[in-house]
């Protein structure tokens, strides 16, 4: 690991942290609760000294893989994208290797919701994995659409490729699906069904203590990284005028994660009943259209 | 590849950390209660074979997913091969979304 | 252990609150939202990360008993707190202060560490149903404990996946007997005069909010539904109605402008118009929460003259006014002016049956019905 | 060192498919033991193969774990001890094991450098308890997770030839993409035989829908 990269790593670990607590905090804001500065803080002290408990035979060890896997998934995802000047993993897959990543939440949700053995909890996991499968495929094809504009699956060759003109501009139909899916992904706001309060927290219904904060640490995480991903695949990365490339980075995602979290409290809730037919039937023509038009465009 | 594995490092720490502050800070033992059931003590396991409705949908959502084990590739070399991989392409997504359509008009995306 | 002292103070400022409602504690109820509010406190939807427990008004002994259950499963530290029916906002508020110093002191770590032995459960077990799948069913009670529930409606469903099979529909049996908060004290009909009259309406509009609060909560909209409540208590606690009109307005636009709302919410819960269903249950669940919004501004008088009649308490933050629900004055007991909760009990089960879980709480939370105004016999509907 | 913790983890995962009592976890087992072999691809240079395997395999494996739960007689007996060992009396104690176990504790005393061999190795192993478990296996299901890690030992040695014999050209890794395709599809007809089969007559077991008849 040479300096270069380890500094990554340390700035990468660093503004995951500072981002995951600002989100928090701005949702603990939007959500009504005095002293949101220090909310989280507060809520990270309830559950260190909030007591363990277990369910009715529960199958732990599938519960703690789901749980821990959770911030994982996250963290390996984030490797990818450029926290400072460079990420920590210069893959020459990087949209594959984030696609990937974050599909593992699908896994880590669904042990979760199984192994702690109550109905609310199993109803969300499997919540998530129905919107999985409709929000990933109109995903995967805004994140082709992006590859196919750069000609590289490269996150650093994306960036480069905007040096004129944003991705955003030409590609908005995928950014759009882009946000939808990133709210998905983390199942936040409108699209947290899985977490839904109709089935009583859903997912982490059951869990407490430390097993809730690694959960609920992991959620803002993931949602931290959908966020910050969306700009170097189609905010142009840390173009911009006078200040650095790292700041602008920083901008642009505290800009996106503000929006996302905004939408989580004035946006009601997405059922993937509905959803689903939406989004094979409207998103992901939509989307396929915007990837010919792409197609066209970069033709020689 | 390094500085992945720190990092999965520094993450095993810090959730090793909070496991360890919880069993410090927390009450001693392990409370065992029933899972939330409004109250009610459950008369079966709530692991059980669950109806899926939308099975339907994970048959269609493969067919497509293996769709991008091509179409990653193909979005890199589209500028290099030229028009025929654009027509190749959008032919066979073509055929998929006749698929779709099938599956939407037989009410697959429909389940509840 | 100063580490955890701290921490333990810390955390008993932001204690998460899972709320009980009990049969004629809906004005317990209130208080302790209002309160909960006030503090900002965010309300828990489960007992695992929940530390407070508060139940409203009398529990009997079987929503009693779903409390302890209930109560098992809420890890320490935790606080009990019993809001009786006509507790004051003093009262409450001393309560829940009383919880945070409890908490902040380690709660009731109680040593009972109980296991899971005892109690027998079975593997599911297996029914048919429309998909030709022959797969396992489990029974599912929703009620009386849940968040954003009717106090006292107890659903017990069966379900397969997540689609409900079976419903039977009843009224948890009542640990006392009074009035329905949302029908204001009254002496005679011949002695109503015009602030009676002002109180109705405003509790009638009281009861919209507080309804939509339930059912935007369960939509998943929390902003909204937090915006519902707030505006409901404000009502209650007689606050100027001009600038309260105008906010009720802004609600109600922002409430209709959601077209994610309408999509998600039409086509729910449909009631047709036979004889004998109250016009204002008729359609989806959409057309039920506009007809709430539609009700909203019109009752609220322009003048900001409040209402004397209880004016002392009501200052106190109190919706109501202690004396209420508290015995002393002739209270005339009127099952809802149209009937409509009885209705609605008769007419969920048939709407449940078939629903996913959370169309089923949305269907339950769109028609709302305050079993408060049930005749005593508690109707049992199957379907 | 990389190759062999992960070869290890591969083989050991996919013998504990047919040694763990509960669905879940036979479903997940399986998925390390996916996610392992996508990680030595990962050593040998196939960056996108690699990563490929991984993105689709968790997908896969979760539809796997859907259908697994639906289906199966008993979805978790892991998690309830004893009362229905009747059900799965198959699977306890099969001689594979303690080969596979004993490889497991016991890496080989010098740490070799990866090679062709290695892999095939690997690929053998994994192929072995795959072929085990699609002959011994009753249920539908069961079996067609035998069949998918006899693809994994294909998925391997695919790659391996890719890299140490024909590096220059491309076809190699076509190759381990058709393997990737052709286990989508076999799931995706496996599952829907299974649905058909589980609807007209209720048995999820191969013996029992032997017949071709009704």
């Amino acid at each position: 690991m040479d300096e270069g990269t380890g500094a990554a790593a340390v700035s990468l670990v660093v503004s995951l942290a500072v981002l995951a607590y600002g989100a928090a905090a701005l949702d603990a804001g939007l959500g009504g609760a005095r002293g949101a500065a220090g909310a989280p803080l507060r809520e990270a002290a309830r559950l260190l000294v909030q007591g363990r408990r277990r369910t009715l035979v529960p199958d732990t060890l599938l519960v703690r893989t789901g749980t821990v896997l959770l911030p994982l998934a996250a963290l390996l995802a984030a490797t990818v994208l450029p926290a400072g000047d460079r990420p920590v993993l210069d893959s020459g897959v990087g949209i594959v290797w984030f696609n990937a990543m974050e599909v593992c939440v699908w896994g880590a949700l669904w042990l979760v919701g199984w192994g702690v053995n109550s109905v609310y909890p199993l109803i969300g996991g499997y919540r998530f994995l129905a919107q999985g499968l409709s929000y990933e495929l109109p995903h995967m094809f805004a994140l082709i659409t992006v590859a196919l504009g750069a000609g590289s699956l490269r996150i650093a060759d994306v960036v480069a490729a905007q040096r004129e003109v944003w991705f955003v501009v030409w590609m908005p139909v995928a950014f759009v699906v882009y946000l939808v899916s990133a709210l998905a992904m983390a199942f936040w706001g409108p699209m947290g069904e899985p977490v839904g309060r109709n089935v009583a927290g859903g997912v982490p219904a059951e869990l407490s203590g430390a097993d809730r904060l690694v959960f609920a640490a992991g959620r803002y995480a993931l949602l931290v990284v959908v966020a910050a991903a969306a700009v170097p695949l189609f905010l142009g990365g840390g173009a911009g005028p006078v200040l650095p490339g790292w700041a602008w980075t920083a901008v642009k995602t505290v800009a996106v994660l503000g929006g996302l979290v905004l939408v989580g409290q004035r946006v009601p809730a997405v059922r993937m009943d509905r959803f689903t037919e939406f989004a094979w039937v409207v998103l992901i023509p939509l989307t396929l259209l915007q990837t010919l038009v792409v197609a066209i465009v970069v033709l020689p | 590849m390094g500085a992945v594995l720190w990092l999965v490092g520094v993450l095993a720490v810090g959730v090793a950390g909070v496991y360890a502050a919880s069993a410090v800070l927390s009450p001693r033992g392990v409370a065992g209660s029933g899972p939330f059931l409004s109250g009610a003590w459950p008369r079966e396991h709530a692991m059980s074979r669950f109806h899926v409705r939308w099975y339907a949908v994970t048959l269609v959502f493969l067919a497509f997913d293996m769709e991008m084990v091509f179409m990653y590739p193909w979005a890199v070399v589209v500028a290099e091969v030229g028009a025929m991989a654009v027509v190749e392409m959008f032919a066979f997504l073509g055929l998929l979304l006749v698929g779709v359509l099938y599956a939407w008009r037989e009410g697959a995306f429909r389940w509840a | 252990m100063g580490v955890r002292e701290w921490l333990l103070r810390q955390a008993a400022l932001r204690p998460r609150p899972l709320v009980v409602g009990c049969p004629y504690g809906t004005r317990a109820r209130l208080l302790v939202e209002a309160e909960a509010d006030r503090r900002g406190w965010v309300a828990a939807a489960a007992p695992a990360e929940a530390g407070l427990l508060v139940v409203c008004g009398a529990a009997g002994s079987e929503i009693g008993q779903a409390v302890e259950v209930v109560w098992e499963a809420v890890p320490a530290p935790r606080v009990l707190v019993e809001a009786a029916s006509d507790a004051s906002a003093g009262a409450v508020r001393r309560a829940l202060d009383d919880a945070v110093a409890e908490l902040a002191a380690g709660g009731l770590d109680g040593g009972a560490r109980h296991g899971d032995a005892g109690r027998p459960v079975a593997m599911a077990g297996r029914g048919r149903d429309r998909d030709g799948l022959t797969l396992d069913r489990l029974h599912v009670p929703l009620g009386p404990v849940l968040a954003d529930w009717p106090a006292g409606l107890v659903v017990e469903t069966v379900l397969q996946g997540d689609v409900i099979q079976e419903a039977v529909v009843r009224a948890a049996s009542a640990g006392a007997d009074g009035v329905s908060f949302w029908d204001p004290p009254r002496r005679d009909e011949t002695d109503r005069d015009e602030t009676d009259r002002d109180e109705t309406e405003r509790r009638e509009a009281a009861r919209c909010l507080d309804s939509l609060g339930r059912l935007l909560a369960v939509a998943g909209w929390p902003g909204a539904a937090r915006e519902a409540r707030r505006l409901r208590d404000r009502l209650l606690a007689g606050a100027a109605p001009a600038g309260l009109r105008r906010d009720c307005e802004r609600f109600a636009r922002r409430v209709r402008r959601s077209r994610v709302l309408r999509w998600m919410l039409r086509g729910v819960g449909p009631v047709e118009g036979r004889a004998g269903v109250p016009e204002r249950l008729r359609g989806d669940a959409l057309d039920r929460a506009y007809g709430w919004l539609d009700t909203l501004p019109s009752p609220l008088p322009d003048d900001p003259a409040p209402a004397t009649q209880n004016g002392g308490s009501r200052h106190d933050g109190d919706p109501g006014g202690a004396g209420a629900c508290g015995g002393g004055q002739r209270v005339d007991r009127v099952v809802g002016a149209d009937g409509a909760d009885g209705v609605v009990l008769g007419l969920l089960a048939g709407l449940l049956v078939g629903a996913e879980s959370a169309v089923a709480r949305l269907i339950v939370a769109s028609l709302d019905p305050d079993l408060d105004r049930l005749p005593a016999s508690a109707a049992v509907r199957r379907g | 060192m990389g190759f062999w913790t992960l070869a290890v983890l591969a083989v050991a995962g996919g013998a504990a498919v047919f040694v763990v009592n509960s669905m879940a976890r036979a479903t997940f087992a399986l998925l390390t033991s996916l996610l392992a072999v996508a990680g030595t691809l990962l050593l040998v240079d196939l960056g996108y193969v690699g990563v490929l395997v991984v993105l689709m395999m968790v997908m896969e494996m979760l539809v796997m774990a859907v259908f697994m739960i639906m289906y199966m007689m008993n979805p978790a007996a892991g998690a309830h001890g004893a009362e229905d060992a009747g059900d799965d009396g198959d699977r306890d104690g099969h001689p594979g094991d303690d080969d596979l176990h004993r490889g497991a504790r016991h890496p080989p005393g010098t740490v070799r450098p990866m090679t062709l061999q290695s892999f095939l190795l690997l690929a053998a192993a994994l192929f072995s308890i795959g072929l085990y478990g699609a002959l011994s296996q009753q249920s539908i299901v069961m079996l067609m997770m035998g069949l998918e890690l006899m693809i994994n030992a294909l998925i391997a040695a695919g790659g391996a030839f890719w890299y140490y014999v024909a590096p220059h050209n491309a076809d190699g890794q076509v190759l381990v993409l058709v393997a990737v395709t052709v286990m989508a599809l076999e799931m995706a007809m496996g599952f829907a035989v299974t649905t058909a089969i589980f609807r007209a007559r209720d048995v999820d077991l191969t013996d029992e829908a032997g017949d071709l008849k009704g």
